[in-house]
């Protein structure tokens, strides 16, 4: 390539651009990797964002059901249905004064926010959120997801051990405990789905479970009994890796005062509250793509296979508790926001149903699993330590391990 | 072989030293103002000490020099998810002291209101006992039905919490008319709610493993320590003052004493006092329907003299409250002023008994058997 | 064995919980009063804060004496037959809201409202004035028109960027100048 | 059902010179104890199969003036039935300016925290008790407020008290 | 300010400070602080019927870290006036008081023969709003509530104490 030499005179905007315009084609191909960094980097943005925006949505909808479900109400004053609420709260954490105890170990107790947010947002990395869209198509995609997950840990002791409080020293040994000792069913019933498809990486467990028969399809309705064992496994052991009720012995409200945050204030406060929402995500959407076929779409058009039923099904019953909604609940000043934002939410995912019917699928399959663990909160009361220590020696992982071996028969006489 | 050997040997000699942190006076579930000074070796509690007097309000020193009508308001701060049965003791104890008779009617009401106080107290104590365990929805559907009492305590007296209904011979004010029907509006679908809650909580498998074997109290160490009401009750000593020493007009009223039985576990241990308040809910809606069909007319005060004098003389008169006797010792010297009140708290009893008990459980479980004995700081600190 | 028999009854009991919760979920209506905007109909004999009417009042002192707190204050001037009650509060910062002021006084000057709305600022705007009490011999000639008892001031509380009006709580009831 | 006079007869009988006489006041008879001798006496009701007081409903304090006494209500209870046998009061009186009263605390497990409280209200002290210190006011309180020339502080830990 | 409420509800023109202080109102998270009967009055509200998360205040957070609102809920005893000064420390600096029922305003029944009991908490703590009651009705705390929520929306700059509405409170001791 033959450099342009400048006209004479002083090189003007217009030969700037020039020249610019003809190097910067080759500047950028010879550079490839510059290239995908950048858009990486940008995408990776997306996704953060994407999960933040999700955060705020799941904390105000985790305040409506649950107040649903204890007849009451949820916020209500701030904006329609306090849908504002997710707005107002971060910005009210964010101006609130950052305490650092002063006995505490200061830069253990500042790093373990951002060391937990830092591992809880990058197994999002590897999630297939449509045949495309996924950011690394890693090979050891599944194995890579358990192995940074357990980097929460060391963010979650690294808290409870710097912030010098007893409470939070207690909740830290008792993370340990549960943690540790519950990756190990999670590995296993990883194993069991790895095992069927033969490959590490999520996009192919995805493409395993895509068939013309839709849900039949799915990892969970293989070989009936032994999935749905190996699903509830994963499931159970999952909870108790993010730490949500029945299993929150970590931050148990009733024993220890507040947890491993109990000194952390403000915004280092609401990174924890935004890792444990983001960890929810992961798991459910683990569970999705192992599982309920990641986002392999619901044949919904032919009347013969049972996803047909179970679509429409569940779209009757939903329209039914609208219709029950709007007749029953009666609204302060008239509007009806509620109802008003549940069809507009509705709406929007039947929208993306049509312009991107993979995203939207793995969406609502990850959103179902998020609002069982979100029933589950506020129904069960909470094991001890003790018995949570024997749920997953002595039930969990013996069950896994039967699982898996039940699997490998099958997987090796009926393909 | 000899590696393994001198391993455990260092295992032993590891030396792990108790560590003493306090469940300070403000704890979610501590009921209110108490300090726990556990010393802990790791999961283990070693040794509880509670520290109490967070809530001392210097009752016995107002009511020397209150005269007796005017004590009524406070006995309602002594135990205040009871407010009805603590001003009951007090108007009996005066009652007994200078013997002052009570209309019929006004007994009838009495006994009523005393057992509809008794459902609102148990539900409240039901209700934290699930939030100490962790789940957090039952608690409102038991304040949901705590919220129709309280209604009805307001229609007839006109607050909430602290009451101030009851007078010595007889009770304030006469009951507003359409008080009767709300009331039996009330009793009708209560059974349903407690069916309810049991399937929420009580038959829940984690509840179950949570509470059974736990903190079992034998029948003659909570003797010992003073324990009475429904924690005595569920550790198999059918001890009820209502039936042992009918006062005011139990004895005209057919219900059976709650019993622990033992179902999930040992007899006494906290399923078991949970499952006998549960229970004892179903015996005071009958009582509370026996009152109503039997309810006479007539006026509900008797006049005393405008400064009421009791005689010389001092008395101690124990009611069956919900939490356990509430006793009132009084000591009078012919002056409208009592010389001294004793108040012999149910709660500070039943609360005594906490570190002969939690030796070697777990910190979860100190936490259940607190919740299970039931404690209101007011009765505790008085 | 017990060990599988704990394993079904756990699942099945956690199953029934939570089929409970769904059903409040969907089918209970939710029993929220929502209070600024539908206020819950109080009953009549509510005790809310005190409202002492001067004009009926002859300062007999009675609900003074009858209270266990001493939150009534009482001062007269002049003597003998134009006797007359000069201060009347009640301190509601120390008022136990038991209501026997309002069962001893035998005019029924002393009532209960059904006035709870009476949050405030400053500890001072807990001291409730009621005024001088009328003249002995002016008593039936200028009857003061007693003021209604203010409105409850919940004003136009309506979405978040209004705030309500007179923030400084005015207390209810004669706070005549 | 024994009644409190056969008890106090009994009583009398075992400790002849420990216990004084049937005080017969209205509405509840009770026996005058000495300070001393309250441990023994209370052990023996407490041993004696016959009598068997497994319960301490209370122990009151009243000042009267010339010297505190502490007030001891008993009950027997079986423990099957759940009926109360019989109950009794007893009296220990003890001089105003020391006042020192044996300790039940080894006898009933509620004495522990009862004799504590009344240390901390009225000034009794309990020689024989685990750990006689203030249960319901702080451990750096001045006085014992159910006397009555109990004079209230002006201020505490700083905090003016007017 | 005035230029904030000409529009209708939910037309939201505003500056910073009043945008900062209508999110520092509306998401107020109470500390469990029960001490007596206004702490059951307090749970009530808490409860399904009057239902404090509409107001935002849905988490009652257990440590004072978390909290910006310090409900003041019954009788402080002289050996909790020291620890309830500690807690008060130890909120995080946008924090407020609200001093619920007459013991906590000024010792309540508690007033003439209470040796042990503290006479009111603004001697120790300044006191933003004052619920009288014994105990206040739970829509009494609510409306104590929106009238601190109403004065939060008229504080100055974000960073200034609180503007005393009504002149000055009782010179407890300020915070940060």
């Amino acid at each position: 390539m033959q450099p342009v030499t400048a006209s004479v005179g002083a090189p003007d905007l217009k030969d700037r651009l020039d020249v610019l315009l003809t190097y910067l084609p080759s500047f950028l191909s010879s550079h490839g990797e510059i290239v995908s960094a950048v858009f990486l980097l940008i995408v990776a943005l997306a996704v953060l964002l994407g999960v933040s925006v999700y955060v705020c949505l799941a904390v105000w909808l985790e305040r409506k059901i649950s107040a649903d479900m204890q007849d009451r109400l949820g916020p209500m004053r701030v904006g329609w249905h306090g849908v504002v609420q997710m707005l107002v709260d971060p910005v009210k954490l964010a101006l609130k004064e950052d305490l650092c105890p002063g006995a505490a170990d200061r830069p253990f107790f500042m790093l373990a926010p951002f060391v937990v947010l830092a591992a809880s947002f990058a197994t999002f990395a590897v999630m297939p959120f449509s045949a495309a869209f996924i950011l690394a198509d890693l090979d050891i995609g599944v194995l890579y997801v358990a192995s940074v997950g357990a980097g929460v840990l060391v963010g979650l002791v690294m808290a409870g051990w710097a912030s010098n409080n007893k409470w939070a020293l207690f909740s830290a040994i008792r993370t340990i405990a549960m943690l540790v000792s519950y990756e190990i069913p999670v590995g296993l019933s990883i194993v069991t789905v790895v095992m069927m498809v033969g490959s590490l990486s999520t996009q192919k467990i995805v493409l395993a479970q895509l068939s013309d028969a839709g849900m039949a399809g799915w990892h969970l309705f293989r070989f009936p009994p032994v999935f749905m064992v190996s699903f509830l496994v994963f499931f159970i052991a999952g909870l108790a890796e993010v730490n949500r009720t029945p299993f929150d012995l970590a931050e148990a409200d009733s024993e220890l005062v507040a947890g491993f945050h109990t000194e952390y204030s403000g915004m280092r406060w609401s990174f924890f509250f935004l890792a444990e929402y983001a960890d929810m995500l992961i798991v459910s959407m683990l569970g999705t793509v192992l599982y309920l076929g990641g986002w392999a779409p619901l044949t919904v058009t032919r009347p013969l296979t049972i996803d047909f039923w179970v679509f429409w099904g569940m779209a009757a019953l939903l329209a039914w508790y609208l219709h029950w909604l709007w007749t029953r609940i009666y609204l302060p000043r008239g509007e009806y926001g509620l109802i008003v934002v549940q069809t507009a939410i509705l709406i929007a995912i039947a929208l993306a149903l049509l312009v991107v019917p993979s995203l939207a699928w793995f969406l609502i399959k990850s959103l179902a699993l998020i609002f069982v663990m979100m029933w589950l909160r506020w129904t069960l009361p909470r094991p001890r330590i003790d018995q949570l220590m024997y749920l997953c020696w002595k039930v969990l992982i013996p069950v896994a391990f039967v699982n898996l071996f039940v699997v490998g028969v099958m997987r090796l006489y009926w393909r | 072989m000899s590696g393994i050997v001198d391993q455990v040997q260092r295992q032993k000699a590891l030396k792990t030293d108790r560590m003493t942190i306090n469940m300070g006076p403000q704890h979610p579930s501590t009921h209110g103002v108490l300090r726990l000074l556990v010393t802990t070796d790791g999961e283990i509690v070693d040794h509880v000490e509670p520290v109490i007097g967070y809530l001392h309000r210097c009752k016995e020193k107002i009511a020397e020099n209150l005269p007796y009508y005017q004590f009524m308001p406070y006995t309602d701060r002594l135990d205040y998810l009871a407010g009805m049965n603590n001003n009951w003791a007090w108007a009996m104890a005066v009652e007994k002291l200078a013997g002052v008779k009570v209309p019929e009617r006004a007994e009838y009401i009495r006994v009523m209101f005393g057992e509809l106080n008794r459902i609102a107290s148990h539900l409240v104590a039901v209700g934290t006992f699930g939030l100490d365990l962790g789940t957090f929805t039952p608690v409102l559907y038991c304040f949901h039905e705590r919220e129709k009492i309280l209604d009805l305590f307001e229609a007839t007296c006109g607050a909430r919490l602290t009451y101030n209904y009851y007078r010595i011979g007889g009770v304030a004010k006469d009951l507003p008319d359409g008080l009767v029907t709300k009331i039996r509006e009330f009793l009708d679908p209560f059974e349903k709610r407690i069916d309810e809650l049991n399937t929420l909580l009580s038959e829940n498998h984690i509840f179950v493993r949570r509470t059974a074997n736990v903190g079992v109290f034998p029948p003659a160490l909570a003797l010992d320590y003073g324990v009475t009401g429904p924690s005595l009750r569920a550790s198999g000593v059918p001890h009820d003052l209502r039936r042992a020493a009918p006062y005011s007009i139990y004895d005209r009223f057919k219900f059976e004493v709650v019993v622990g039985r033992g179902e999930k576990g040992t007899v006494g241990d906290t399923w078991d006092r949970y499952d006998c308040r549960v229970r004892e809910m179903s015996e005071s809606v009958k009582i509370v329907r026996q009152c109503l069909d039997g309810l006479p007319d007539g006026e509900v005060r008797t006049k005393l003299p405008a400064v009421f004098k009791p005689p010389k003389g001092h008395v101690l008169f124990k009611a069956e409250n919900p939490k356990g006797e509430l006793g009132y010792y009084v000591v009078s010297d012919g002056s409208p002023k009592p010389s001294r009140v004793h108040i012999r708290g149910p709660s500070f009893c039943n609360l005594s008994i906490i570190p002969a008990v939690c030796r070697g459980v777990m910190l979860a479980d100190l936490v259940a058997i607190l919740g299970s004995i039931d404690i209101v700081l007011g009765e505790v600190d008085r | 064995m017990q060990y599988v028999e704990d394993i079904f009854r756990t699942l099945l009991t956690c199953a029934q919980g939570m089929r409970i919760t769904m059903r409040h979920l969907l089918f209970t209506d939710n029993i929220t009063v929502q209070y600024p905007d539908h206020k819950r109909v109080l009953p009549e004999r509510f005790r809310g804060v005190l409202h002492a009417d001067s004009t009926k009042c002859t300062g007999c002192t009675l609900c003074a004496r009858a209270c266990p707190v001493n939150c009534i204050i009482i001062e007269f001037e002049g003597k003998g037959k134009d006797r007359r009650v000069a201060r009347f509060e009640i301190d509601i910062s120390t008022c136990m809201w038991c209501g026997l002021c309002v069962e001893a006084c035998r005019e029924s000057a002393i009532e209960t409202t059904l006035e709870y709305e009476i949050s405030c600022y400053v500890q001072d705007d807990m001291r409730l004035k009621f005024g001088l009490g009328p003249k002995k011999e002016q008593l039936p000639a200028e009857r003061a028109e007693p003021p209604a008892p203010q409105a409850p001031s919940s004003g136009q509380t309506g979405g978040p960027s209004t705030p309500p009006e007179s923030p400084g709580g005015s207390a209810p009831g004669g706070q005549q100048p | 059902m024994v009644t409190p006079r056969e008890i106090h007869d009994r009583l009398k009988a075992q400790f002849p010179d420990d216990v004084g006489d049937f005080v017969e006041e209205p509405v509840e008879f009770f026996s005058e104890v000495k300070p001393a001798a309250v441990g023994r006496v209370c052990a023996f009701l407490k041993e004696d199969p016959e009598l068997s007081f497994n319960y301490l409903v209370s122990i009151s304090s009243v000042d009267l003036t010339a010297n505190l006494a502490a007030v001891y209500h008993l009950e027997s209870m079986d423990l099957e039935s759940g009926r109360t046998r019989h109950a009794f009061v007893m009296r220990a009186q003890a001089p105003r300016d020391n006042p020192v009263i044996a300790s039940v605390a080894t006898v009933w497990g509620t004495a522990i925290w009862q004799e504590r409280e009344v240390y901390d209200l009225m000034g009794i002290t309990f020689e024989g008790h685990p750990d006689l210190k203030r249960i319901l006011t702080d451990d750096d309180w001045v006085g014992h407020p159910l006397r009555k020339d109990y004079v209230f502080p002006k201020t505490y830990r700083g905090i003016d008290l007017e | 300010m005035t230029l904030q409420n000409r529009f209708e509800d939910n037309v939201i023109l505003t500056t910073v400070d009043a945008a900062i202080n209508y999110c520092r109102a509306s998401s107020l998270w109470p500390m469990t602080f029960g001490l007596a009967c206004c702490a059951i009055e307090m749970m009530a509200t808490g409860m399904a019927r009057y239902d404090l998360a509409r107001f935002g205040a849905e988490v009652f957070r257990p440590s004072p870290r978390q909290s910006d609102l310090m409900i003041v809920a019954g009788t402080v005893s002289l050996k909790m006036a020291t620890r309830l000064k500690t807690l008060y420390d130890q909120m995080p600096e946008p924090r407020y008081v609200m001093s619920l029922g007459s013991c906590a305003n000024r010792g309540g029944p508690y007033y003439l023969y209470g040796y042990h009991v503290l006479k009111g908490v603004d001697r120790i703590v300044p006191v933003d709003v004052y619920v009288p009651g014994c105990p206040p009705i739970p829509e009494a705390l609510l409306d104590g509530l929106m009238k601190l929520q109403a004065r939060i929306r008229e504080e100055g700059r974000h960073f200034r104490r609180l503007a005393k509405v009504g002149g000055e409170t009782q010179e407890g001791p300020k915070g940060a």
